[in-house]
């Protein structure tokens, strides 16, 4: 068990920042530029580690609050969570609601920190936040009671489990099928990538995650963006299990396969990003209800 | 026994002494604190001596009244009531020391103390009395008293409105409890409760439409939740601290006890209660989010809370008539958890919230910031209880809900049952936890962090220590329970035993319910975060601390510019548009060098103030009319009245 | 000869139901109370319980109090009309209504056979009753308590059917009852008068809701 | 014994009359008063019914008399107090009156013969008259005028109600017929029933109209909004209980003559009547003394439906007539306080009353309290008890009816006190302050009422199972 956990960690780690870099690099080609290297997250990563801080004389001890919940809940949460065919090291009944908890815990301290600062800017950024966060919340609610359904258990370890591989052929996939579109627009939305948000705008209006964190500097911003990091792998990771189901006992080839599935998913969100538009606010919630609908649909199929 | 009814007499007269004292002199409230820690002593005495032993206390002497009889018994369930009972009760007095002392208050400061004691001691009452007349007159004192609680400013006019729809409500629903009690004990002539499990379910639907508005209005369960955000935001802090944490419970309590009674549930009362609860909790926080007021903020969150708690508690219902031990353990379980984790932790969010209107003079939002700086206790005291209400791991808020969303996925193992709809609790849970935290992150960033909005905040102080350590006790009372849950599982699992009659329940252990694991990762979420928070604070201690916040290329900055509480929630209430019909004013920008322009919103209650208050003024409307018509003057018209009353009779009679 | 009484008496119900002049209303009353007091004798014949009932009726209801009620019409110096809230025509219709329906109800109610022929109990209600109109659609103090006068005739003729049957004391208590209460009212009626130099009652409103 | 009762009042009341002093004659009151109350004791505890040929004491009247002659002693003692406020007034009318009403009183609970019952009866209203016209202004002319006019209509229907059940008997062949209770009751089955049922409308509406049941109650606002707050008290708690027990009686000789189910129903008709018309007039109410009439409107119909209800409820009913009278006593004792106290009983211009009367307004909160049937209280028990026969009988409709129109009234009376007694100090330009003589009594009314509520004595119990129980009799 210690062992696995180590394992799922040093993976975490290790490979967090490069789905950004590949989606970057996507982005790049498919505006015909070279783009940054692959590892130009964990260079800036580096960079902001050595620099040293500045804090505006509003904010608080609650202010630093904020990097720190937002890189221990990653690191927590993904012990609960199969990397592909290695298994989850903790699993417990009702760990899955530990799960979405946890990211909430997580977005509670990034929003206070956020409003520490006592920028109007940061405060939007905050309230936009929670708002999103609101109607993606039981969109995944109703993914997980999906995949809970046809595993008939409590625990992601489970839900995760082996069966989902031959559950994609019975009447099951379908809902399946249903439920990884809305998880991956929960993915997005979470993440804020595009359509939802725009990571590297430079027009704070426009910001909702990236707003938030205006005021961090140094290490402190490295923590954010290592933890957001650290976020889009772990939520990825739930993504990547759901749509290879493979199982082929052997450790090495079980995380190749997720490490492929992985920056596959990168590629995708890359295109994603480059062929969407960024939604006007007023549109989003209409995409985030429209995506709660198609869950519940999944829902109502795997029930009756 | 003797430490219950010691309790009982201890916290009932606790006030008594204070009225010989001088109207000036300090003695009088430290004596009634001093009566008070006894009473909550010996009580927990007792609670202690019935979960350690398996025995349950219980007496019963006649009583010279008509159906009366003097039967007190204390058993798993009333224990669960009790023990957050004690805390609060005896935390709220030590803190009223600073908060209401004597000699501030010369005019009702005495009053307060009577009531406060008298108010505990009748709780305490009717929380273990077991006979209809008893239970009637502990309920009726407890309202009564709660009543000269929340008048204690009585000159204010909002206040006496307050009093007046909180007395109107309270009364209403305890004549249906009159009739409740009446068909519960007519073919019984001394009225003492039934055992549990006893009575037979058929034909007493009544009954429990009786309870469910009796208990529902003393709950404040929605529709029924008229008086609560009233009352809540009149009453002194601890006052409302104990109303808002203790005395809605007692509508729980009879829920609870009543549905006991029963051999068989009729899975209609367990939709209703989840139906109910799921509309408290999420209007409940709803309208909290539309809120500036602090503490009618808070009120609003003990709907939606007393609406978590009623959907646990018809889960077990659910369980009950379903036949499944594991859904009547869970949501049974979850159900008395989240009452003793609310009382807790929202008597500690009164208090502090106490302490903040304390410190500015104010109970507006818009007139906080940046208190956090300048009272570092409250605010980590208030946080810990925002933390904790929004249901967030390592805190106790996080283990209730989670046991009651173990019992909302339990229908996915039985596929096809009617019983599948209860699984919509899960998400129904999840958008009330999501509302409660963007509602406390607004309530904490705007009134704690940023800087001071109003000159009364930049003035602001740190409260005494008397209000700071019944504070710290709360909080640690919170993190107890949310790091160690095992703590309290026998007490769970007895009340849920001793409520389910003769279904025989699993334990919450295992592949059912790990509260370890849970208490594991409690464990082990504080201790990361406070090792990395530790870190990251030693490397930037010595940061530079004198610049302004970044304001995006504007250079002048003005406290006037940060984001108020209306335009934090904006949002959020656009999304309920359909539901709360808020009041928005202002917020347009007009033209193209547009001048000084306000935003505010604010929303009125959904019932009260858009239903009931019409409805009333029109019917005295109409009875005013059919007045003057009746009463009008004429000894002739009053002769005919009496004349058609003979007719009439003769007519009827001689047939 | 006893019906033939009462219907004189029904009559003079109307009579006063239907005159307008204050004064003759007073006098009917007077006269039907005289002509009650003839009553027991003609339905007991003379007996002295009879007699002394007959002349305790004739003292009270055809003397004394006819003769207060019209010291009080000229002490208070009122106008002579009745001033009816609804016109005579409908009283008198309305009185025929009651009569007629006295008559129906007299038929419900089983009488001893020594009354079997007689029009007692429709002619004590009928009296009753229209002495409720009276009390009812009059304007006036004084014609209420005319109206209360009238109410008793009523009671007094069905309790000559009794006046056999039952001691003494309850007719005792009629007349008593009868001459206090309407002292009572005479005083204040005086009071009323000396307050609003009126005896209408219609200013006797104020209290109302 | 029962006769010296009756009598002495009558020979204080000459007393009064004759003697010149005005402290002496406010004094003379608590001293009959007190006496009044110490012999109508020593009737009562004397075992078994006391039963004479016209007069006599059986449960129900042991019952009644006790409760009015306590009621009337502590208004006694209340009237030396207000009575030193109305020097302008004088004493010299109102203290023979108070005693003579007392006596009379006195007679009508203790007639055994329905002819004495309902002279005496009359009596009380001829005795009362001039008390409602203590003030002798416009207004309690009005009142006076209007209270003798319906009442003596009211009691000249009861006396042709006693003719028809007397004529009953005759066509049922009983020559001589006497009309001494307890011969009618023994031979109350082979009564003509027309006659009978005749004779109980007739009664019930007499008695009716006395006692204020709706729609017959047209009098009371009136009258006790312009007596004085003691003899508002007298009528609402006294009066109106001996005008209970009258028609008692009858429901007495009805059930004997096994037609009591009927009676039932006319009572229980007339008595949600009442709270009904209670509940239209107390929501919004702006003049304390008018809604206390109203409020006892509601009480009366509270007493008719518990009758009417019969078993439990009857025991209910007793229980409540006692709490009734005493809470009944302490409101309208504390009303004319804080009427004296405002110079006003109209909301416009009272408030605040406990910041300015501090007694007097807390009592008349308290009373509230109490007369809303809030535990602990007596009438909490009554009411509660009265319930749990209606919903025992299942009647369950009539019982949520009750509860519902006891809510509306609620609502209506709260708003009305709660914004009298509640607010800041009044400045008024008198010096009326709660003096000892004026708060006692009330006091003490409201302690028994709370006494009742905690503690019933089991001599009380049976007392009252007594009472009940004459009404249950069945041939």
């Amino acid at each position: 068990m210690i062992g696995r956990i180590a394992l799922q960690l040093t993976v975490l780690l290790l490979f967090a920042p490069l789905p950004l870099g590949v989606i970057n690099k996507t982005k790049a080609l498919f505006a015909g530029r070279i783009g940054p290297p692959l590892l130009q997250p964990y260079y800036d990563l580096a960079r902001l580690w050595r620099k040293g801080f500045v804090f505006s004389r509003t904010t608080t001890w609650v202010f630093l609050t904020g990097p720190v919940v937002g890189l221990v809940v990653p690191l927590l949460a993904v012990q609960l969570l199969p990397f592909g065919g290695l298994q989850a090291p903790i699993s417990f009944t009702g760990d899955l609601i530990l799960f979405v908890y946890l990211f909430g815990l997580s977005r509670f301290f990034t929003a206070i920190a956020a409003l520490d600062t006592g920028s109007s800017f940061e405060g939007m950024g905050a309230a936009r936040e929670v708002t999103f966060s609101c109607l993606a919340e039981p969109t995944l609610l109703f993914s997980l009671l999906v995949l809970a359904r046809s595993a008939d258990s409590l625990s992601l370890g489970a839900l995760l489990g082996p069966q989902l591989a031959n559950q994609w052929l019975t009447e099951i996939g379908a809902s399946l099928g249903l439920i990884v579109v809305c998880l991956f627009v929960v993915l997005l939305v979470e993440n804020s990538r595009i359509p939802f948000d725009d990571p590297n705008t430079h027009l704070e209006l426009t910001m909702i995650h990236e707003v938030m964190v205006l005021d961090h500097s140094g290490p402190a911003l490295g923590m954010i963006l290592y933890g957001a990091a650290l976020k889009l792998m772990v939520m990825s990771a739930l993504l990547v299990r759901i749509v290879l189901p493979l199982q082929t006992g052997s450790l090495f080839l079980d995380l190749l396969v997720f490490l492929l599935g992985l920056m596959g998913l990168a590629v995708l969100i890359g295109m994603v990003e480059s062929t969407m538009a960024r939604l006007s606010l007023p549109r989003v919630p209409q995409v985030l209800v429209g995506t709660m609908l198609l869950s519940v649909f999944a829902l109502v199929l795997v029930l009756r | 026994m003797m430490w219950l009814v010691g309790s009982i007499l201890l916290t009932s007269l606790a006030g008594v002494p204070g009225l010989f004292y001088r109207r000036e002199g300090s003695g009088g409230e430290r004596f009634a604190c001093g009566l008070i820690l006894a009473g909550c002593g010996s009580g927990l005495i007792a609670v202690a001596l019935t979960l350690l032993s398996d025995n349950v206390i219980q007496f019963a002497i006649p009583w010279s009244m008509p159906g009366g009889v003097l039967a007190l018994r204390l058993d798993a369930i009333t224990a669960a009531f009790l023990l957050p009972l004690f805390l609060v009760v005896a935390t709220g007095a030590v803190y009223g020391l600073g908060y209401w002392p004597q000699h501030n208050n010369p005019g009702n400061g005495r009053n307060l103390r009577l009531f406060y004691g008298l108010i505990s001691g009748a709780m305490i009452l009717l929380l273990s009395a077991r006979n209809g007349v008893l239970f009637l007159m502990a309920w009726e004192i407890m309202a009564l008293a709660g009543f000269f609680l929340i008048i204690t400013e009585e000159h204010k006019e909002e206040v006496r409105r307050a009093g007046f729809i909180y007395l109107i409500a309270t009364h209403t629903g305890t004549l249906a409890l009159f009739a409740l009690f009446a068909l519960l004990g007519h073919n019984s002539e001394s009225l003492l409760f039934p055992d549990m499990g006893t009575l037979p379910a058929a034909g007493s639907s009544l009954i429990f439409l009786l309870g469910l508005f009796g208990f529902g209005m003393k709950a404040g369960l929605m529709p029924m939740h008229i008086w609560l955000p009233g009352a809540h935001a009149a009453a002194p802090s601890h006052a409302s601290a104990l109303l808002s944490g203790i005395m809605i419970k007692t509508g729980i309590y009879g829920l609870v006890r009543m549905t006991s009674f029963f051999t068989e549930i009729p899975a209609w009362w367990g939709w209703t209660l989840l139906i109910l609860g799921a509309i408290s909790g999420i209007f409940g926080v709803a309208l909290a989010i539309a809120q500036h007021d602090i503490k009618r903020l808070l009120a609003y969150h003990s709907v939606e809370n007393i609406g978590i708690i009623t959907l646990g508690l018809g889960l077990a219902l659910l369980g009950r008539s379903y036949n499944q031990p594991a859904l009547v353990l869970l949501g049974l379980s979850g159900c008395l958890l989240h009452v003793v984790n609310h009382a807790l932790f929202k008597s500690l969010l009164f208090l502090s919230a106490g302490s903040v209107i304390h410190a500015v003079g104010s109970r507006e939002i818009d007139h906080f910031g940046g208190l956090l700086k300048r009272q570092r206790w409250t605010g980590l005291y208030f946080l810990g209880g925002a933390v904790a209400i929004s249901g967030l791991p390592p805190f106790n808020g996080f283990v209730s809900e989670w046991l009651i969303y173990l019992g909302a996925f339990q229908p996915i193992h039985h596929p096809g049952s009617s019983l599948s709809f209860a699984l919509l609790t899960a998400p129904a849970l999840a958008v009330i936890g999501v509302l409660a935290l963007a509602c406390f992150v607004k309530i904490f960033g705007i009134s704690f962090l940023g800087e001071p909005r109003s000159s009364g905040a930049a003035k602001a102080h740190e409260a005494p220590r008397t209000m700071l350590w019944p504070m710290g006790f709360l909080l640690l009372a919170c993190i107890w329970i949310g790091l160690l849950p095992t703590s309290l599982r026998p007490l769970l699992e007895r009340a849920a035993t001793d409520w389910s009659g003769n279904l025989t329940l699993p334990k919450l252990t295992g592949n059912l319910a790990p509260l370890s694991a849970i208490s594991v990762a409690g464990w082990l979420v504080l201790g990361l975060l406070l090792f990395i928070g530790w870190l990251l604070h030693r490397q930037s201690a010595q940061a530079s601390r004198d610049i302004g916040t970044w304001g995006c290329g504007y250079q002048f900055p003005a406290m006037r510019m940060q984001y108020t509480s209306s335009s934090f929630a904006d949002s959020l209430v656009r999304l309920f548009r359909f539901g709360l019909w808020s009041k928005r004013h202002g917020g347009q920008v007009r033209g193209l060098f547009p001048g000084r322009e306000e935003f505010s919103s604010h929303t009125p209650d959904l019932v009260l103030d858009r239903a009931l208050t019409p409805a009333f003024t029109g019917l005295a409307w109409l009875f005013r009319w059919l007045r003057s018509l009746i009463q009008n003057g004429i000894a002739a018209i009053y002769l005919l009245y009496i004349a058609l009353t003979l007719i009439v009779l003769l007519t009827l009679l001689l047939r | 000869m006893a019906n033939l009484l009462l219907i004189t008496v029904i009559l003079i119900n109307f009579f006063t139901l239907g005159s307008a002049r204050l004064v003759a209303c007073i006098r009917a009353v007077a006269v039907q109370g005289a002509l009650l007091s003839l009553l027991p004798l003609v339905a007991h014949g003379m007996s002295g319980h009879a007699l002394i009932l007959g002349t305790g009726a004739l003292i009270f209801k055809g003397i004394l109090i006819p003769w207060l009620l019209l010291r009080a019409i000229r002490e208070a110096r009122i106008r002579r009309e009745v001033e009816p809230y609804i016109g005579f025509v409908a009283t008198l219709v309305l009185g025929a209504l009651v009569t007629a329906g006295a008559f129906i109800f007299a038929d419900f109610l089983p009488l001893a056979q020594e009354h079997h022929e007689g029009l007692f109990v429709p002619a004590a209600l009928a009296t009753m009753f229209s002495g409720f109109l009276l009390l009812i659609t009059r304007r006036k103090a004084i014609t209420q308590v005319l109206g209360y006068l009238m109410l008793e005739n009523g009671i007094f003729i069905f309790s000559v059917l009794l006046s056999v049957a039952i001691p003494l004391m309850v007719e005792a208590g009629i007349l008593l009852d009868l001459l206090v209460s309407v002292f009572v009212m005479g005083i204040v009626l005086n009071q009323i008068n000396r307050e609003f130099s009126t005896l209408n009652t219609e200013r006797l409103t104020a209290l109302k809701e | 014994m029962l006769l010296l009762l009756i009598l002495f009042p009558l020979a204080m009341a000459g007393l009064a009359m004759l003697l010149p002093w005005y402290q002496g004659r406010s004094w003379l009151l608590p001293i009959s008063g007190g006496l009044h109350l110490l012999l109508s004791a020593l009737c009562v505890t004397e075992s078994g019914a006391v039963l004479g040929i016209w007069i006599g004491l059986d449960a129900l009247s042991k019952l009644v008399l006790i409760v009015i002659s306590l009621l009337y002693f502590g208004c006694a003692i209340y009237a030396v107090g207000y009575l030193n406020l109305r020097r302008d007034r004088g004493n010299k009318a109102i203290v023979p009156y108070l005693l003579v009403f007392l006596s009379t009183m006195t007679l009508a609970i203790s007639a055994r013969h329905f002819g004495l019952l309902w002279v005496a009866v009359e009596a009380t209203t001829i005795a009362s008259a001039p008390l409602i016209y203590y003030n002798c202004n416009r207004l309690s002319i009005e009142a006076t005028w209007k209270y003798l006019l319906l009442c003596s209509v009211g009691i000249a229907l009861a006396m042709l109600g006693i003719l028809f059940i007397a004529y009953a008997a005759l066509v049922g062949g009983a020559v001589p017929v006497n009309l001494h209770i307890d011969s009618l009751l023994s031979g109350a089955t082979n009564l003509s029933r027309p006659w009978l049922h005749a004779g109980f409308v007739f009664l019930l509406v007499g008695f009716g109209t006395k006692m204020g049941l709706a729609p017959l109650h047209t009098w009371k606002p009136d009258a006790y909004g312009e007596a004085p707050g003691m003899v508002g008290a007298l009528l609402a708690g006294g009066l109106t209980s001996v005008a209970f027990l009258a028609i008692l009686r009858v429901m007495q000789l009805m059930s004997a003559a096994g037609d009591g189910a009927m009676a039932r129903q006319a009572l229980l008709g007339m008595g949600l009547l009442s709270l009904l018309i209670a509940a239209i007039f107390m929501v919004r109410q702006p003049d304390i003394k008018r809604l206390l009439a109203y409020s006892s409107v509601e009480h009366m119909g509270i007493l008719a439906i518990g009758v009417g209800i019969g078993g439990l409820a009857t025991f209910g009913a007793m229980l409540h007539l006692v709490n009734n009278a005493l809470t009944k006593g302490c409101l309208f004792l504390s009303a004319g306080n804080i009427q004296r106290g405002y110079d006003s009983k109209q909301l416009s211009k009272v408030h605040g009353a406990i910041a300015t009367l501090p007694i007097s307004g807390s009592l008349f909160l308290a009373g509230f309290l109490a007369i809303a049937g809030s535990p602990p209280f007596g009438l909490f028990i009554s009411e509660f008890t009265i319930l749990r026969g209606i919903f025992g009988s299942g009647q369950i409709w009539v019982g949520l009816l009750m509860l519902a129109l006891l809510a509306m009234i609620f609502i209506g009376m709260g708003a009305t006190v709660l914004s009298a007694t509640q607010g800041g100090p009044v400045k008024v330009d008198n010096q009326f302050k709660d003096s000892f003589l004026l708060v006692v009594s009330p006091i003490m009314f409201l302690f028994l009422v709370l006494m009742l509520g905690v503690y019933l004595p089991e001599s009380l119990q049976t007392a009252l199972r007594e009472a009940a129980e004459l009404l249950e009799v069945h041939p």
